[in-house]
């Protein structure tokens, strides 16, 4: 963050400059999708890239999911996990390589594009709409659909009751596992047809992460593919059909959650013995 | 070491902290466990001077503590990490630690301007120091990089660097371990052992993952709506049924027997 | 009879004034805090943006005029205003494409912005003056008084006068149909609610299918209006000269801020806060009082808490203390 | 080294644009500038101070400048004793009265418990405003009316005018404690608005305020460190040395006082800049920067913030208050009416911005290269503008353009600043 | 050293609060000296060239550069200005001293200028506002006003003027319920009229200009209906106020600088058939006296240097000597070539007395069905 465009040096009063929600950098991507049938459900294919100028963070990085199932990504910090999950989002450029959605090409679409497509994405930080009501945030996570979005919600809310309580209240005042439902919710609402999750469980209590993969769980039972990022690895290969390892940006070992969790290696490098 | 009293913390109507009482004994490391919105970081923040308490009291080696500003606190040997990462994003990692010791002659602008043989002697040492510090991290090959940089792990690595810049009493440390990787981890339980045993460091650790409390932990505190709902040895928090139902869940279990 | 001439007095002299000057801050306000909500940093060329879109609708009325169209009773002016938004608008959106939008897609820290914006506000204020010239320019016409002195006194028999301006029952009409309009868009519409998550949170908006361009195109398109509305407004009620508009951003960002930057509610309640301090703090209260109370305690001097060479003071004085007692504002705003 | 190079090269380049202004238009020009230049650049390293190391947003500057020059007046002109006897030591007496009552506030603030101490601050601040008013508002009218039409003010101290320069950094400083005191302590600072808000204050405090220093009726012929230009001429030893350089003694005694101007101001302006540079190369300028980066972490690690922020603001201030001082003595008049944000606190922030805010030897920069744009605008403007409508045939269009030259600066001024923020968002000596 | 060209500054106020008279007044001055040049006689075929400049009545610091740029790069000999009192003395301290150049202000009367530092280079052919005071005072009483409330320009002619014109009228026995400023080129002047209004008074003496703030207190006192009668000082006797307020005005009254006689009605005539602005607009008069003053002392000096220019104005503008009327120029100088003694008189009768400046008579005028209406002349 060495460029003075963004470090937020000398920046200290608040009431005239306003950095709230400020988003991050993008690339302007606008193209159109391509059909390109076969292969996995969603793939992001031999992904190269990094953000904006700055040097590359995925080296022919692979990410697949196919339909019903939940894939895992784990690795050290830093190992580019959220890139990847950007990357096949279309948040950051991609020097050479592919994402591919139910037989199309979609690597030269815009986010906004992606999510028309059906890809629903919760982000590692700041996931919801904090000054907003939780029914707002829902009704945001429906955003792009023009039909009626009553029967979603009313799925959303048995899904997590706690929210059919707190829908009034501003998602801000929740607390951190509330708040992952919400985002999970969100994303649920706009109907898609593939879900990404990143680090889901951060810093939330063991109750309401177990909580959380039950419910995980649930979602892919419905038939949508999930994606998902998590530190708490072994849980998480546990319930996983697929996992990746990433390290530096790279696949360093593939394979079914449970044949992870057997390798010595991934369990004494990654896994905290 | 610490000793807080009915502390009370509230935001609006909102009870945070409501009526904590507990202590910390000299050269333990104190685990501090609870739900989300339990309150331990309010309550940090209370101790630290943060936030000043809505009512109760904090003391430290029985002189009382309560409210004053984090900066007196620092002076007194009562230092803090932070749940999310605050390194000084366009210094260096090296500039991070040496600006860490209070009382540097330096700080005042007449000895800048007037007494520059006497700061370039201190700063000499300030460096030897700090060099040494990222050696005990394992991080010395980043001491030109600019902390913003560094990944989330070795912030937090580095926060812990600047508490040994300075002989602390005690240290706070707010979830050393979210969204760390669970062996780096172990790297920096590891380093929290060797302050405690060599240099003699009381520790206050918040963190989720019970495998790190178990392993590094005793006695373990756990708060729940802003109180303090039990204190005791890991197995007998994993015993508490309060504790279970409020907190850990019964997943622990299941996972452990599978 | 002398309470109803106090009255009429404090009526004609503060209240009256107070409510068109506080009108025409909200608006000015409003436009502050939408910009600083939604593109996240304090707009200085906000004074200069009201000046410019005046001044096309200034332009306009003039050629109106001199094709003899005319509201009768009503300034030609109102006509204008709609050309006076087109003008501002395109000017807004040509400044966003050439300046802005290159440091929002670097997402750049806000305080560039605002200095950006102190470069745009030059620019504008050598633009506008270029134009129209330094000086004051009148382009109110119609009626002048909804009711004058001689009237009011003919019909009540009352000593005081009380005067009401054409343009000050429009000012305070407009000013309600906008505010009204605006929450409405804000809260029910589906445009509205997505500014509202892209303020609060960009990258969500996104992975929500917001379009950001299309909220800041929107944006600038309601500022626009706020702008040139309140412009022109403060133009008929007042006159219009460049300069004046420029000093008009301190008391509106006085405004802004007392209300809670960020927070449209506040905007209003700052904007009439403000006003009424201004002229209530000036004001020589020696004629109510000798009406309200008995010859014997009249009170000789001019009973002012303020000399009027200090009016302009006040609303930072105001402003401070607000903010002692209550750091973001009275219905906090974004400003944490 | 480039980063040594690059200054030089730049300094150089301002040294050649003003040395060219004297070739092309006059050395009186040229002295002109150059002396505002080095007051200007005083002044941008003021705001450097404060916005490149401690991040505080001042947008007051121009309240600090007017100090700067009230100190001038209050310092080396001749005292009116008619006004004193006439009601000086009430004056003085009222304004203590004044501050006693807002001390006595304060401390009830403090000390009193909270359901009472809202109604006894706010009466105690009453009765202090009314008594205040009772004292003073009789001496002003007597002191006013002293031989209204050239006094009617308390006059100065009649000390040397070079006196005035520290006073006028002490007179900023105070105020900005003050301002400090209360600005920099909120919760998310409204520094901004709120300096804004105040240097309006200070100025409308000067225009009203006549007993102080005459207020709009300005003080003119203020004394000069340098001498009378007349008195050269009529010196024949000066003529005769004047003729020695081929110069008439109208123009080489004007030139001679306005280079003895610009070596005091030279002499001010080094050393404020080796103070700054050596500040900043020290730990305490690193522990600014890092207060700069994160204010809590700083907190945490034993730094007392608030205390450092007041402490760079009140260094910031005074250095406008210099500066505006070294300005009002060049002036010798001191004009309320002049004082315009647009030009004193927009202005200098433009020179900040685009020297590079941060980098000391970029402030300085800044403030030589905007303040020659900001005088040489014009005539370029002007031949620019004669050089476009030359085509054109006489008519309401080209007298237009013509006349409204002069709003080119601010235009210029904009664009420049634009264009340096787009393409070195640094500044053109960026600060690493 | 024939067919040498001698350069006079001419500094008013072109821009600024006062820019609908400047033009005139600068016509004025222009006239005077083109007069000179066509006579030939000036110094033996010398001429005169006016230089314009920007005092913008208000701003000291644009009105010094400016003077500086006038005497140092183009290297006038004299100047013929200001107009304003603020700009005028800032200008007389900073440049005129300094360098020694006299100048002769037509139109700046604060009384702050009688016993202003001027080692005897400063001179002004209007009346200083001590008499304006008085004149204003004496009007209110024929008018059988005996209480009023002032506002004045917050500038120190306003200022100036305000603090005579108290003194007087009270004094008379009259009394001032209030006195309050105002500052020019603000949008809106409902606040001061507020106070001004609540303190009553049968009238508002307004002393301001009339192109600016004391214009729009008119105008506000007219909205609010706090006053129906106003006063008006010599800055705002102008066209502007007829063509924008003269319903608001009508039955109001005020003073301006004046003079009748031979030598107002000479410079009429001499204005109507070689120049084309408004002879009768203010200053303007005062004006043309005071170029052809200077150009008529450095003839008197038989040098055209600024020492000549300040050392015979008083004897050139005083008795003893011939009479010399506007349009008469030429003839002055021959005399004072051929050594005589001139005395001029003018068109406003100059007859600079103590620290030389115009003893000066008013016409007290009233408007009535829009137009300026003598009333007397005091
Ligand atoms: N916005 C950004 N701009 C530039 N570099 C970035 C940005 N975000 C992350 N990086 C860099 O990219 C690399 C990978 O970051 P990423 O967030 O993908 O790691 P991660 O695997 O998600 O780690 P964690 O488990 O801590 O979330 C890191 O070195 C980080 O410094
Ligand atoms: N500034 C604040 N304003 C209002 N409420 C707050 C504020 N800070 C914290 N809270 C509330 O206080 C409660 C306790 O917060 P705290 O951060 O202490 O929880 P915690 O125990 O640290 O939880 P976690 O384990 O998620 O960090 C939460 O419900 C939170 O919403
Ligand atoms: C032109 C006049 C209105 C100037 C005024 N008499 C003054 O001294 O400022
Ligand atoms: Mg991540
Ligand atoms: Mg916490």
């Amino acid at each position: 963050m060495s460029d003075p465009l963004h470090d937020d040096r000398g920046n200290r009063d608040r009431s005239i400059t306003n950095p709230a929600g400020q988003g991050s950098p993008l690339p302007g991507y606008h193209g159109t999708a391509k059909p390109a049938p076969g292969g996995p459900f969603l793939i992001g294919d031999a992904m190269t890239g990094g953000y904006g100028r700055g040097a590359d963070i995925l080296h022919s990085c692979t990410i697949a999911v196919e339909r019903g199932e939940i894939a895992v990504i784990v690795g050290p910090n830093g190992a580019g996990k959220s890139t990847a999950m950007k990357a096949v989002f279309g948040m950051l450029d991609l020097r050479e390589g592919a994402v591919r959605l139910d037989g199309e090409d979609i690597s030269r679409l815009s986010p906004q594009d992606r999510v028309k497509k059906g890809m629903g994405f919760v982000p590692q930080t700041s996931n919801i709409f904090t000054s907003m009501s939780v029914e707002e945030n829902l009704e945001m996570g429906a955003f792009i659909r023009e039909d009626d979005i009553s029967g979603t919600m009313a799925q959303v809310y048995d899904l997590f009751p706690i929210l059919k309580e707190k829908r009034r209240q501003p998602a801000g005042e929740l607390s951190g596992g509330q708040r992952q439902q919400v985002a999970v919710g969100r994303a649920l609402m706009t109907k898609p047809k593939v879900l990404m999750l990143d680090e889901p469980t951060a810093g939330v209590s063991p109750i309401v992460m177990d909580e959380l993969f039950d419910r995980i769980i649930e979602v892919a039972r419905t038939g949508i593919p999930i994606l998902m990022v998590e530190q708490n690895a072994r849980q998480a290969l546990e319930i996983a059909d697929k996992g990746y390892v990433l390290v530096q940006g790279r696949n360093a070992h593939t394979g079914t959650g449970k044949e992870l969790l057997a390798d010595p290696e991934v369990r004494q490098s990654f896994l905290g013995g | 070491m610490i000793r807080v009293d009915n502390l009370h913390r509230h935001f609006g109507g909102f009870r945070a902290v409501d009526g904590a009482s507990l202590e910390i004994a000299t050269g333990s490391i104190t685990g501090l466990v609870g739900p989300n919105g339990a309150g331990k970081s309010t309550l940090f923040n209370c101790i630290a001077g943060a936030l000043p308490p809505t009512s109760g009291t904090v003391t430290m080696d029985g002189e009382d503590i309560t409210g004053l500003a984090p900066h007196e606190l620092f002076h007194k040997g009562l230092l803090r990490t932070f749940q999310i990462a605050h390194e000084f994003s366009s210094m260096t990692c090296r500039e991070n630690l040496m600006m860490v010791p209070g009382a540097q002659s330096g700080e005042t602008l007449w000895n800048a301007w007037f007494r520059r043989s006497a700061i370039r002697d201190q700063e000499a040492e300030l460096l030897k120091k700090a060099n040494e510090v990222l050696d005990f991290l394992t991080i010395s090959h980043l001491k030109d990089e600019r902390a913003g940089n560094l990944s989330g792990g070795q912030k937090k690595l580095l926060e812990l660097g600047r508490t040994m810049m300075v002989d602390a009493k005690i240290v706070f440390l707010d979830e050393v371990g979210a969204g760390v990787n669970r062996t780096l981890l172990n790297t920096i339980g590891d380093a929290i052992r060797r302050l405690n045993e060599e240099r003699g460091y009381t520790f206050c650790v918040i963190e989720h993952d019970m495998d790190f409390i178990g392993k590094l932990c005793d006695p373990v505190i756990v708060m729940a709506e802003g109180k303090v709902l039990s204190t005791g040895t890991i197995d007998e928090i994993k015993a508490d049924e309060r504790v279970i139902e409020a907190y850990l869940g019964t997943g622990l279990k299941n996972k452990e027997t599978a | 009879m002398d309470l109803l001439n106090a009255l009429v007095a404090l009526t004609n002299f503060v209240l009256i004034p107070a409510i068109a000057y506080g009108s025409q801050l909200a608006l000015g306000a409003l436009g502050v805090t939408l910009v600083y909500g939604i593109l996240r940093f304090s707009n200085f060329a906000h004074g200069d943006t009201m000046a410019f879109g005046t001044m096309v609708a200034i332009l306009v009325t003039w050629g109106l005029q001199s094709m003899g169209v005319s509201l009768g009773p009503l300034p030609t002016a109102l006509l204008a205003i709609p050309f006076g938004i087109l003008g501002c608008a395109a000017l807004l959106l040509a400044t966003d494409r050439v300046v802005y939008r290159f440091y929002r897609a670097q997402k750049a820290v806000p305080v560039i912005l605002v200095i950006v914006s102190m470069g745009v506000m030059f620019v504008y204020n050598g633009i506008t003056r270029f134009i129209i010239g330094p000086d004051t320019q009148s382009f109110a016409d119609g009626e002048r008084f909804l009711m004058n002195a001689r009237q009011f006194r003919e019909w009540t028999g009352l000593a005081e006068p009380l005067v009401i301006r054409w343009t000050q029952g429009i000012t305070l009409v407009t000013a309600v149909i906008v505010v009204i309009a605006l929450f409405w868009f804000l809260n029910r519409t589906r445009t509205g609610k997505s500014m509202r998550a892209y303020s609060d949170n960009e990258d969500l908006a996104l992975l929500s299918g917001i379009d950001p361009e299309k909220v800041v195109r929107v944006t600038w398109l309601i500022v626009a209006a706020l702008a040139t509305i309140a412009g022109v407004l403060y133009g008929l009620d007042k006159s219009f000269m460049p300069f004046t508009y420029f000093q008009l951003l301190l008391p509106i960002f006085a405004a802004a801020i007392v209300g809670g930057l960020g927070s449209p509610v506040g905007a209003i309640a700052g904007g009439f806060v403000i006003a009424f301090s201004e002229v209530g703090i000036t004001y020589a209260w020696k004629k109510v009082l000798t009406y309200l109370l008995p010859e014997s305690l009249a009170p000789d001097g001019l009973v002012q808490l303020l000399a009027t060479d200090y009016k302009f003071a006040v609303s930072f004085m105001i402003l401070v203390v607000v903010l002692l007692f209550r750091p973001t504002g009275l219905f906090r705003g974004k400003s944490v | 080294m480039s980063n040594y190079l690059r200054p030089v090269a730049m300094l150089a380049l301002v040294a050649v644009l003003i040395v060219g202004t004297g070739f092309v238009q006059s050395w009186n020009s040229a002295l002109l500038i150059l002396n505002m230049g080095l007051v200007s650049a005083v002044m941008s390293l003021g705001v450097n101070l404060q916005w490149g190391f401690a991040g505080l947003f001042n947008v007051g500057v121009m309240g600090f400048v007017a100090l700067g020059g009230l100190s001038v007046v209050l310092v080396s002109m001749p005292p009116v004793p008619e006004a004193w006897s006439a009601g000086g030591a009430r004056i003085v007496a009222g304004l203590i009265l004044g501050v006693g009552a807002i001390a006595a506030a304060i401390v009830a603030w403090k000390t009193l418990s909270k359901k009472v101490r809202g109604w006894a601050v706010a009466g105690i601040l009453v009765v202090g405003f009314i008594l205040y008013r009772m004292v003073l508002s009789p001496a002003v009218d007597a002191v006013e009316s002293v031989n209204a039409a050239s006094t009617g003010y308390l006059g100065g101290l009649g000390l040397p005018v070079l006196l005035a320069w520290p006073v006028g950094g002490l007179l900023a400083a105070g105020a900005a404690w003050i301002i400090g005191k209360t600005a920099l302590g909120l919760r998310s600072d409204y520094l901004a608005i709120a300096t804004l808000g105040i240097a309006e204050i200070i100025i409308a405090i000067l225009k009203n305020e006549d007993w102080l220093a005459r207020g709009v009726k300005n003080v003119i012929g203020l004394p000069r460190p340098v001498p009378n230009e007349v008195d050269l001429q009529r010196d024949p030893g000066f003529v005769e040395s004047a003729a020695g350089w081929g110069l008439d003694p109208t123009t080489a005694s004007t030139l001679y006082v306005k280079a003895g101007y610009a070596l005091l101001f030279a002499a001010v302006l080094v050393v404020l800049l080796i103070l700054a540079q050596l500040a900043l190369k020290s730990p305490w300028g690193r522990m600014m920067r890092a207060i700069r980066d994160n204010e809590t972490a700083a907190r945490a690690m034993g730094k007392d913030v608030t205390r450092r922020h007041l402490q760079v603001f009140i260094l910031g201030s005074a250095l406008c208050g210099i500066a505006g001082a070294m300005m009002t003595t060049l002036d010798g008049q001191l004009t309320p009416q002049s004082y315009q944000p647009l030009r004193y606190t927009f202005l200098i922030w433009v020179m900040v911005i685009v020297g590079g805010s941060g980098n000391n030897y970029g402030a300085v920069l800044g403030g030589f290269l905007i303040w020659f744009l900001w005088v040489q605008v014009e005539p370029i403007g002007q031949a620019l503008m004669g050089f476009i409508t030359a085509g054109m045939g006489e008519g309401w269009l080209k007298a237009h353009l013509l006349d409204s030259v002069q709003h080119m600066r601010l235009l210029t001024m904009g664009v420049v600043l634009l264009l340096v923020l787009r393409f070195s968002p640094r500044g053109l000596l960026p600060e690493r | 050293q024939s067919d040498e060209e001698v350069k006079i500054g001419i500094i008013l106020g072109f821009t600024g609060p006062i820019e609908s008279i400047t033009p005139a007044m600068g016509a004025s001055a222009e006239l005077a000296l083109s007069e000179i040049n066509e006579s030939g006689n000036f110094l033996d075929g010398q001429t005169l060239t006016p230089v314009q400049a920007d005092s913008t009545c208000v701003d000291s610091a644009a009105a010094t550069a400016a003077a500086e740029r006038l005497v140092t790069t183009d290297g006038i000999v004299a100047i013929v200005g200001a107009d304003c009192s603020g700009v005028t003395g800032a200008i007389l301290s900073n440049v005129a001293v300094p360098n020694g150049v006299p100048m002769i202000s037509p139109s700046a009367t604060s009384p702050g200028l009688s016993n202003a530092e001027d080692d005897g280079l400063f001179f002004r052919t209007a009346p200083s506002d001590a008499r304006q005071g008085e004149v204003l005072a004496g009007i209110l009483e024929s008018e059988g006003i005996s209480s009023v409330a002032v506002t004045y320009t917050n500038n120190d002619y306003g200022k100036g003027l305000a603090d005579s014109f108290v003194a007087s009228f009270e004094e008379a026995g009259g009394e001032v319920t209030l006195t309050s400023p105002h500052e020019d080129n603000k949008a809106d002047y409902s606040a001061e009229i507020g106070a001004l209004a609540s303190a009553g008074g049968d009238a508002l003496v307004v002393l301001g200009y009339a192109d600016s703030g004391g214009k729009g207190m008119i105008q506000a006192a007219a909205d609010t209906g706090a006053f129906s009668t106003f006063m008006l000082g010599d800055g705002m006797y102008g066209q502007e106020m007829l063509d924008d307020l003269s319903d608001v005005l009508e039955g109001s009254f005020g003073a301006v600088p004046w003079s009748q006689g031979e030598g107002a009605e000479a410079f009429s005539t001499l204005v109507n058939d070689t120049a084309d602005f408004d002879p009768d607009s203010s200053y303007t008069r005062e004006s043309y006296d005071a170029a052809a003053l200077l150009a008529l002392a450095m003839q008197a000096g038989g040098e055209a240097t600024s020492e000549a220019a300040a050392a015979n104005i008083m004897t050139v503008a005083n008795e003893p000597g011939e009479k010399i009327l506007p349009g008469e120029l030429g003839k002055g100088l021959q005399i004072l070539a051929d050594g005589g003694e001139i005395d001029y008189v003018g068109a406003t009768g100059v007859e600079l007395i103590g620290p030389g400046e115009a003893a000066g008579s008013y016409r007290y005028y009233t408007i009535t069905d829009g137009t300026f209406e003598t009333v007397e002349f005091r």
